[in-house]
């Protein structure tokens, strides 16, 4: 398995393979013109230019079959390449595709002259983009992070997450907070929103 | 991954010396004998079992040969002049500070200095520890030695580390092409 | 009070070993445990010497005088047995319960002469639980669906422990040829050598027959 | 487009916070399936239609059955999902869940957690030679043998490990075995007091 998310039951496998890919209908598919919201016709007919998620495209587009054709996203073509290329750290990836790393590696599937330079620019934006992710989740304890937060795609959010929770578990174990035998944290959540409720009610 | 209790749960088999104020028999742990314990002589225990007895007022403890100002603040300075990770006298250093400063500070000569000199020399490892993983994320490196770090130290960047060489990996297959079963 | 059954007997070649050297097993079975992707195979034996340890030194508790300081010693050492016991089953649990279908096909795949990727009761839950989650998913969604839909395609939803995650340990023997890295276009092959008492950070893929042998632990 | 509703409820576990249970979307569940049963009466028609010589409606039939296989996929990661939850949750609240938890889970679901207790007890009971290992408790490694304990709320009779009978009442204190009293810290019933 390449990836996590690649997992049938992943949830954010299933979100990231819901990005939209421009298409172009290459053989006509009857009696499905509704998918196409912008025509009244009762079918797709070729020339059709539609956006359709991945998981739709990859089903009409292979080596096998040529039912449509793609073009890359926006956010992975070189315009883009270039702004990630130039300074990566500045760039809100977040806005780009909040799975930019992993619908940008399942867009590696198509038969594509791009792939190879998409693939290099997203370990490229990674390397440039780490430093920043780790000293923020390890610096910022107790600070806003939201700015900071709200840029990364949902990977990174990931690896953030896991920088300040080994941080936090350090900090509580250097103040001894560790040696505290505690309420399990879904008992704690549960009582607290069924006391909201209750004041509420 | 893994708690910092637990790192420091493994640090308390570390054997730190103590002076008993009693007597006792051989004790036959399932892990091994300790003992005897006889009153005014050092003996080795198990750090776990001396937090216990301190507790008790059953003993004193002994400070581990590196703790003390004058050697903390040469490895300070080592620790400093080195582009390196310098060999820590225990790799367990962080962990049976705390617990001792903790539980016996009274048989520590100049505890606070001591506590400080550590989170100091901490502090610089830590730095250190971050500008490599930095340097190692973007050499393009897939492995690295990590020769004197220690556990505690690990542990804190464990997560973070792991899973962005992980993501790495995923990035780099990517680039060389393997084709991956579709699934959507 | 001493440790009665101080030697676990094995079979004709194994070494006798003592009641601590089998706990210190346990403690690095239980850390490759928790650091490993994968389930390794299973450690019987060490945990069923240390429940009977446990049990008999509990047992010694019982007959030892009231207020006998080394009884707190005891249990106290128990307590911390007793959690490197549960936490190791836990993780285990854990990962039967992450790749069932994985972990029960490697089993029926195992050759005589492997040691067992898991225990009897290991094994006996696994099964319950794959069917158990099975048939749930067969009451409230396959068997309503179109008929070419109503089964589980195992080539997609398998989960699997992923090898190439990236671990960190600690050299135990010289092990020489460690193919870190294949042959690829861009990059010629990566070959490392593991010195004793070296720590290291990789991927797991290619240490995986290292920690089986004990020749690395991972940290 | 295809396979709407089914998103919906993965954006539904996504939004889903961490020790909450969203109601079991029965609705939901039945329209995904609903919609599968119509994607492939389309297509049985269809491929009956290409293979008399109608070939160009494959491309539609290909669209479809992605369809299907979409759907397909969301309703079973929702199931999945919400079971990692309910397991959760079984470690968490122990094996009996709260009432207004349990409010929120469909008749199979509540069955399958009983299952579930069932077969880890079954297994935790079988583990060596003397009546088990309990792995729901030892949750942390053991720093202390007695603890120091505050009721939160009246619970009533305890009895000891040495067969003492005590009463938990809302605001005493009480120096208990960290083995005997975890689960009830664990369950917010005990408060342990660090000096």
């Amino acid at each position: 398995m390449a990836k996590q998310t690649d997992n049938y039951f992943n949830i954010d496998g299933i979100l990231a393979t819901q990005e939209k890919i421009p298409c172009k209908v290459e053989l006509p598919i009857y009696r499905l013109g509704y998918l196409d919201s912008s025509s009244d016709s009762d079918d797709l007919l070729p020339g059709t230019k539609l956006e359709l998620p991945y998981w739709m495209a990859r089903g009409l587009c292979s080596r096998r079959r040529h039912i449509v054709s793609i073009e890359m996203p926006k956010q992975y073509r070189e315009g883009y390449r270039e702004i990630l290329t130039a300074d990566a750290t500045v760039v809100d990836l977040h806005q780009l595709g909040p799975y930019f790393y992993s619908f940008g590696t399942d867009l590696l599937n198509f038969d594509h002259p791009e792939v190879n330079d998409i693939a290099k620019c997203l370990i490229k934006t990674m390397q440039t983009r780490i430093r920043t992710i780790m000293d923020s989740s390890q610096n910022s304890f107790k600070l806003d992070t939201s700015s900071i937060t709200s840029k990364l795609d949902e990977m990174e959010k990931h690896l953030f997450n896991a920088g300040q929770h080994g941080l936090t578990e350090f900090q509580k174990w250097e103040t001894r907070e560790t040696e505290k035998l505690v309420t399990s944290e879904m008992v704690k959540k549960h009582r607290k929103r069924k006391r909201i409720m209750m004041e509420t009610s | 991954m893994m708690d910092p209790a637990e790192v420091e749960f493994l640090a308390e088999k570390e054997l730190v010396t103590i002076v008993p104020n009693f007597a006792q028999d051989k004790i036959f742990l399932i892990g091994g004998d300790i003992g005897p314990l006889n009153p005014g002589l050092p003996v080795q225990i198990p750090l776990w079992m001396a937090v216990n007895l301190k507790q008790r007022h059953k003993c004193r403890v002994v400070p581990p040969d590196w703790m003390d100002v004058e050697k903390l603040e040469d490895k300070k300075q080592e620790e400093t002049d080195s582009k390196f990770f310098t060999p820590m006298p225990s790799k367990y250093y962080m962990e049976v500070t705390q617990i001792l400063l903790k539980c016996a500070t009274a048989d520590i000569p100049r505890a606070d200095d001591v506590r400080t000199l550590i989170k100091d020399i901490w502090d610089l490892r830590i730095a250190k520890l971050r500008s490599s993983i930095d340097t190692f994320i973007k050499s393009d490196a897939t492995h690295a030695k990590l020769n004197h770090l220690t556990l505690m130290e690990i542990n804190t960047v464990r997560s973070f580390l792991t899973l962005s060489l992980d993501q790495m990996h995923i990035l780099r297959t990517n680039l060389t092409g393997g084709i991956k079963p579709t699934q959507d | 009070m001493s440790s009665d059954t101080d030697e676990m007997g094995g079979d004709t070649e194994e070494e006798v070993m003592t009641a601590a050297e089998v706990l210190e097993k346990l403690e690095e079975a239980w850390l490759n445990e928790k650091f490993s992707p994968d389930l390794l195979e299973t450690k019987t034996d060490l945990v069923e010497c240390m429940l009977e340890q446990i049990t008999a030194m509990e047992e010694n508790i019982q007959r030892a005088k009231k207020g006998d300081f080394k009884i707190s010693i005891h249990r106290m050492e128990i307590d911390r047995i007793r959690y490197v016991l549960s936490s190791y089953l836990r993780i285990r649990l854990k990962k039967i319960e992450d790749f069932t279908a994985y972990i029960l096909h490697q089993e029926s795949q195992r050759k005589e002469e492997d040691s067992p990727l898991l225990s009897p009761e290991e094994y006996k839950f696994a099964k319950e639980y794959q069917t158990s989650v099975e048939g749930h998913f067969n009451s409230l969604a396959l068997r309503h669906m179109p008929a070419n839909s109503q089964t589980l395609d195992h080539k997609l939803t398998v989960i699997q422990p992923n090898l190439d995650n990236y671990i960190f340990l600690r050299v135990n023997e010289d092990t020489q040829g460690i193919l870190i890295e294949e042959e690829t276009l861009d990059t010629g092959e990566e070959i490392v050598d593991l010195e004793k008492g070296d720590q290291h950070i990789m991927r797991y893929r290619p240490l995986a027959p290292h920690v089986a042998s004990s020749a690395v632990s991972l940290i | 487009m295809f396979a709407e509703k089914a998103l919906e409820l993965i954006r539904e576990l996504k939004r889903c916070v961490d020790g909450t249970m969203s109601p079991y979307n029965e609705d939901a569940v039945r329209q995904v399936l609903d919609e599968m049963k119509a994607l492939f009466e389309h297509n049985q028609r269809d491929v009956s239609a290409a293979v008399a010589g109608e070939s160009e409606l494959y491309s539609s039939v290909h669209l479809r059955h992605a369809g299907l296989e979409r759907n397909k996929r969301c309703l079973l990661a929702y199931l999945y999902n919400r079971l990692e939850n309910i397991k959760k949750m079984r470690w968490e609240f122990g094996s009996v869940l709260p009432a207004d938890i349990k409010y929120n889970l469909c008749e199979q679901e509540v069955q399958w957690f009983n299952k579930y207790n069932k077969m880890l007890a079954n297994y935790m009971r079988s583990i060596g030679d003397a009546g088990g290992l309990d792995l729901t408790q030892d949750m942390k490694p053991p720093k202390t043998l007695y603890v120091e304990v505050r009721c939160l709320v009246d619970h009533g009779e305890f009895e000891t490990q040495d067969g003492n009978i005590l009463v938990l009442k809302k605001n005493s204190q009480h120096f208990l075995l960290r083995s005997e009293c975890e689960h009830l810290i664990r369950q917010g019933i005990l408060e342990h007091c660090v000096h």
